[in-house]
């Protein structure tokens, strides 16, 4: 049987990824984000996780204005990082896992969520930095990978409910997966941002870190925060957390956190990463 | 379910002090703008474009009025008429220029400014999370 | 306040647009077809829809395997006639109507329906064959319209109840539109038949006579009726009718019907058509 | 909600007489055969098919048995291999075959007799709605 044993948060920044593959992971600027993913990075390889479902948003990279999915899953065989105005980025392909996917797939629309399946697609940063934050430079990404793009960039975004309910039904749809397979499910995007207008650069930490929190408690509090509360206190881009809800739906009532990091700044943004487990 | 009023939703958005939200009233403005800048993912059209930025431009179904916020890189204006900042990033790096120093340019600040700001942790939250409530 | 005044279900088999483009509505094998929607046509000349939303399927014309979402709301200005194979159909753009369609597609969203926002696409016989059979020829067409396209080829499509619950959540999105506005809802495609294979040509009067008759019930017990129902009693094709739910759940608990017509055959299909109104 | 369980879900298609549901199973083994399909909605592609269908199929990703079926117009064999009715179906428009006729190739009877079934009202559903049950 498949099991989710683990949940990751994390930013997905594009300046990480820039950092990560001009070597400058240890400078000054860098030097402390990335600290705060050392302990991860060894924690993964000792996890050898066989799938990560990885919730992330396309940013105007495999979508246009013609098609947005409000929740679209990859069940397609591999996909290759997208162009998104620098060229590729120079990682490797990521590989599909078209069996567990279209099983999740197909159990979340019996569960009445309304799926956009997807077979070919580019990935843009904010599924290939989180990639390069776990697992840093290798040949090949060491797990198979299940997209899970999440449009927040048209408004309305999903609710946090919504995210949060999608995640219990992805947890009960890799419960009901034959094969035993190690899968993680990770959630991208945030902390605060803002990246347009006068209001450009606002970072909120009190607020970033009461998210996190919440995210630690045993209740389910945090889904309840409505879109407005995201924009006003962690900027227009903060929304991008509610991605992080479907990652903690996935993983129950109780958690226990493994590890927890927070640093400002990265380019306009604010670092946060949680890596909990489920505690039942 | 909560079945929330999608009015008195996006009203709340029009409250946030130098943010404009990307909603449909903007996605719908701004269409063909987006798919513009969306367009310079391709690297051959970041060389067409490069080439001959008025003549690219004019094959467009885009707005006078935007066409010359792109020229300008006036990315406030293009906010304005529905831009959104994840396809006018594509304008970012055909530019070859960070992220955040486009991002600098929407403020009031000089981009080592906005940048030592960030270096000092941010613009405080304080005072702009709302209009209305002047908090 | 616009609202939802009459709610249609129609077969949409291509045939009969190959019917209507060639002049044959009234030779001896589509004579008795269309005389069916003689009522109907005259009905709508007097009831001047300002908007329908038309719920379809795109039978693998705008949506190929890369891209399938369960439920998409086009948004756009107007939708040219696809080419199924034959060349487009020579019938009028269907013009859109943007500002209720965004309306509807930003409630459904905030009320936790996945939508897929669709901008541009072509439109193929799903949608424009109850065109012209409810409108006949004309030189454009006398309402605008908002696609509604549910994926019911690749399994699952969704449930009978999701289709019912999406039904009841555009009634309420129409209800809270300021601009006053007469709304149909058509919900298309069915009845009995199946494409494929040694079964097909399968047709169950009884069956589809049964389903028409729970659409015109004060309950909702049509909602519960499982896929594997319709695929066994109604053929392999015949779970298009869970399109007419969303159709009926959008007008409330109790209906009233207008016109009510079944035919057999027409190509591989049995030909269903019913008007309701809704009657609070 | 109810949580259905997919697996018995999916088991129940298997249950019904001459029918392949398209499920993720043929999605995916079709994949590349229903794009190819998908292909002939342009003009283009069908002129270019008709001249030569063999070079066509082969800049496709696509078996050499399911090519093989494309040539034999074997509908029946490309359902078994994954592909959709609603795909192959712009091979029949390719053809200039009218849909009913096409899908009577799949049955056990002639075009006319096919036709006259179907103006005689139809299959019936008796006996072929369930193989374990034999109703
Ligand atoms: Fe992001
Ligand atoms: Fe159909």
């Amino acid at each position: 049987m498949a099991r989710i044993t683990a949940g990751v948060g994390s930013s997905h920044v594009p300046l990480l990824g820039v950092a990560h593959d001009q070597g400058k992971e240890r400078d000054d600027y860098f030097g402390p984000i990335f600290a705060g993913y050392d302990w991860t990075r060894e924690w993964e390889k000792q996890e050898k996780p066989d799938v990560v479902i990885l919730v992330y948003n396309d940013h105007a990279s495999a979508f246009d204005m013609r098609f947005i999915p409000t929740f679209a899953i990859g069940c397609g065989e591999r996909y290759k990082p997208a162009d998104e105005g620098w060229g590729p980025r120079k990682v490797p392909d990521v590989i599909g896992h078209p069996d567990l996917a279209w099983h999740i797939a197909q159990s979340l629309i019996l569960d009445e969520f309304d799926m956009t399946i997807i077979n070919e697609m580019d990935v843009d940063h904010g599924l290939t930095v989180p990639l390069s934050m776990m697992f840093g430079a290798c040949e090949a990404w060491p797990t198979t990978v299940i997209p899970l793009a999440v449009n927040v960039v048209t408004y309305p975004p999903p609710s946090g409910n919504r995210c949060w309910a999608l995640g219990e039904a992805i947890a009960r749809a890799v419960e009901s997966f034959p094969e035993d397979l190690n899968v993680q499910i990770w959630g991208t995007g945030g902390m605060s941002h803002q990246l347009q207008g006068a209001r450009a650069g606002l970072i909120n930490p009190e607020w970033d870190n009461r998210f996190l929190d919440l995210l630690e408690a045993e209740d389910d509090a945090v889904r309840h925060i409505p879109h407005i509360e995201y924009l006003r206190e962690t900027g227009s881009e903060g929304i991008e957390m509610v991605m992080w809800l479907i990652m903690r739906g996935a993983l129950g009532h109780k958690v226990k956190t493994l590890h927890r990091h927070y640093h400002v700044p990265c380019s306009n943004t604010a670092i946060g990463h949680i890596v909990l487990e489920p505690n039942t | 379910m909560s079945h929330l009023d999608i009015h008195a939703y996006l009203a709340e958005f029009e409250d946030i002090p130098g943010t404009r939200v990307f909603t449909a009233a903007r996605a719908r403005q701004g269409y063909h703008l987006n798919q513009f800048a969306m367009s310079l993912m391709k690297p051959e059209n970041r060389e067409r474009f490069k080439a001959d930025e008025r003549g690219y431009l004019d094959e467009w179904a885009i707005s006078e009025e935007a066409k010359q916020a792109v020229l300008a890189r006036d990315y406030n204006a293009l906010l304005d008429i529905g831009g959104n900042i994840y396809f006018l990033s594509k304008l970012f790096s055909t530019d070859g220029i960070a992220f955040a120093q486009a991002v600098s340019t929407m403020t009031d600040m000089s981009w080592p400014e906005y940048r030592q700001m960030m270096l000092d942790g941010g613009r405080s939250p304080e005072g702009v999370r709302s209009i209305r409530e002047g908090r």
